[in-house]
């Protein structure tokens, strides 16, 4: 279906279990200009889930794996390849050329790092998330009232809470139905059909329903990142998100809790 | 004493908290014995850290909340456009911890 | 995720909007041997949904375009092409190796074809459909009491409502949530993680909610496929499923109603 | 007059038949006047083809029901669980019917 979004742009960072299937239909859509941004390397073991890459391309850089896949399905893409790790020092000059922003990432210091420049930047952060069995999605910084991810989790989780996908495994096809959605939602943004409600899709593989719609708060006007205090210049700058996350996550491969 | 029934559910590995049943039927009377006040969603959160929390109190509950990273719904809204702790339970109402999520 | 479903096999019938999908996540899960069942060959037109073929497998029957991205995906994979058109004369020899069959189709004779077949057969169906920008997925003939298409739809719908996807559109992303979905409730049956509830899982990719999950009708026992009744012997080659949905569906491109 | 209230939803293409609309609360009176019965499902259905539908009255109903192809859904429930057209409507009921797709 044509979308008259040939002019459009968007960014995905991460380009995993989630970054795979919504730059597959993105591209499938006929979007203008794809950033592509991961720092990682395909390895085997991201086979099967992370959709877009083979095994011919393990060892490739992940960015340039998807952007190759990307144009197996449409030569006249153009695909911005960015194999440089994302951070609180080259975000709004990343993020700055495109018009959306798609979170595929794993980690909460990324997420609070790319919510904090959406913000800055006035652009709509399409998030997921998926862990397990468990999936989550939430267009953050939307319209003129929506909020942003600082405005549902003010405080970051606690470390002990917090799993990586490596570390707690995951169902490949629930970060295939995240995607998809983060791509759906990104085009519902780009062809005006989105609704601008601030609203959680929960996606539960095993559960009774699978899908629920939950209806969000608005922006908080007492948020750090989003509110109306005058001043926030440095907030991005400023943060070691790392550390305001609770430092480095533990490596439980190392210390022989889980096989890798 | 007369109570209510609310229906909790817990995710994104809230429930691995809760004997690792993510849906639970709560039966809780329908007065604050403490003060005299209609129970409220706060009354339930601390019932929960009482009477259903097996183990490590502290990932669910600090500084007499929910802890950082867990989202609370009430009839699939979120509690903040209900009052947050001081909405007062209904009976049949379905109240959700979800614990945010991080991985893709 | 290992998911010990190496020895089950799947039939994906269609590798079109939904199968390609469906077949990816089945792929990328490690299934043992996988049929694919498809007597078209890739269009251009294509591509901007069924992310499986590329611009090089143009003119390349579907069946063996969408083998090829699976085996880059994980070349131990069992893939069966199969590029014949499936009918009343062969769908019983053609799906009787398979432990689960996958409807990813897009015409309503061919989805009655599937259903009583997978009732001689006793196996699950696994059916997806979409449309513009709605999709359905239901599980036919789960267990022992599961509905087949027949127990829900025992009439075939009038000519007039019929679309295919041609006709009325569709958006891509639209079938990769179902196709993926497709997906999910084959894993989940194969690795004992299904409930067997009927349900019917509505998407809106424009509603609000955008899923609404359905408590279906058991298995009735008046149904002709499914039900009680001794004999059935010959429903299957005795039927002629297009004229049983009325005729061959009109040709709207030839007519000039629509752009091919 | 005592009416109920009841919101009905149109997909799968039938909202076209509808103005193109998806959702209507539709107000109906409580009781059949012919029959003096509380209003059910088939009234209902009855009363979306005399007052709502604008055009090929045929495409909904045949033979005094929805045709075939068509699904009613009774608070995200089959109609066939709920005694399809006797289902007596109460006030606040959500009522869906959607046209089965073939499409992929
Ligand atoms: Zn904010
Ligand atoms: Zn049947």
């Amino acid at each position: 279906m044509a979308l008259g979004s040939q002019a459009a742009s968007v960014v995905v960072v991460g380009a995993g279990g989630l970054g795979c299937p919504a730059l597959q239909y993105l591209g499938a859509a006929g979007i203008g200009r794809i950033g592509v941004i991961d720092h990682d390397h395909v390895e085997l073991s991201n086979l099967g889930r992370q959709i877009l890459h083979s095994e011919e391309t393990v060892g490739m850089p992940k960015a340039e794996s998807a952007a190759q896949a990307l144009k197996r399905l449409n030569s006249h893409l153009v695909v911005d390849v960015i194999t440089v790790a994302i951070s609180a020092q080259n975000a709004m000059s990343l993020l700055e050329p495109y018009d959306i922003i798609l979170d595929c990432t794993d980690n909460a210091p990324t997420r609070y790092l790319l919510s904090d420049t959406a913000v800055a930047l006035g652009k709509p952060l399409v998030s997921g998330a998926a862990q397990k069995f468990e999936g989550q999605l939430c267009v953050y910084n939307l319209g003129d009232a929506g909020p942003c991810y600082r405005c549902l989790y003010p405080k970051p989780p606690a470390q002990d809470m917090v799993g990586t996908c490596e570390e707690t495994g995951i169902l490949g096809v629930v970060t295939g139905v995240i995607g998809n959605m983060q791509a759906l939602e990104t085009i519902r943004i780009l062809t005006g059909l989105h609704d601008k409600k601030p609203t959680l899709l929960l996606f539960s593989a095993l559960g009774s329903p699978q899908f629920r719609t939950i209806k969000l708060r608005s922006r908080k006007a007492t948020c750090p990142a989003c509110g109306t205090a005058d001043d926030k210049s440095g907030i991005i700058q400023d943060t070691d998100y790392v550390q305001f996350c609770g430092g480095p996550r533990p490596d439980w491969e190392k210390r022989g809790l889980v096989n890798g | 004493m007369i109570t209510i029934s609310v229906k909790v559910e817990f995710s994104g590995g809230l429930e691995l908290l809760f004997s690792n049943q993510r849906s639970h039927t709560v039966t809780i009377p329908s007065t604050d014995p403490a003060t005299s006040k209609p129970t409220n969603l706060q009354n339930l959160i601390f019932h929960l850290r009482d009477n259903l929390l097996k183990e490590r109190v502290g990932l669910f509950v600090e500084n007499d909340t929910v802890r950082p990273g867990i989202l609370v719904l009430v009839n699939d809204t979120d509690w903040e456009l209900e009052g947050e702790g001081d909405y007062v339970l209904k009976d049949g109402d379905e109240i959700v911890f979800i614990s945010t999520l991080h991985g893709g």
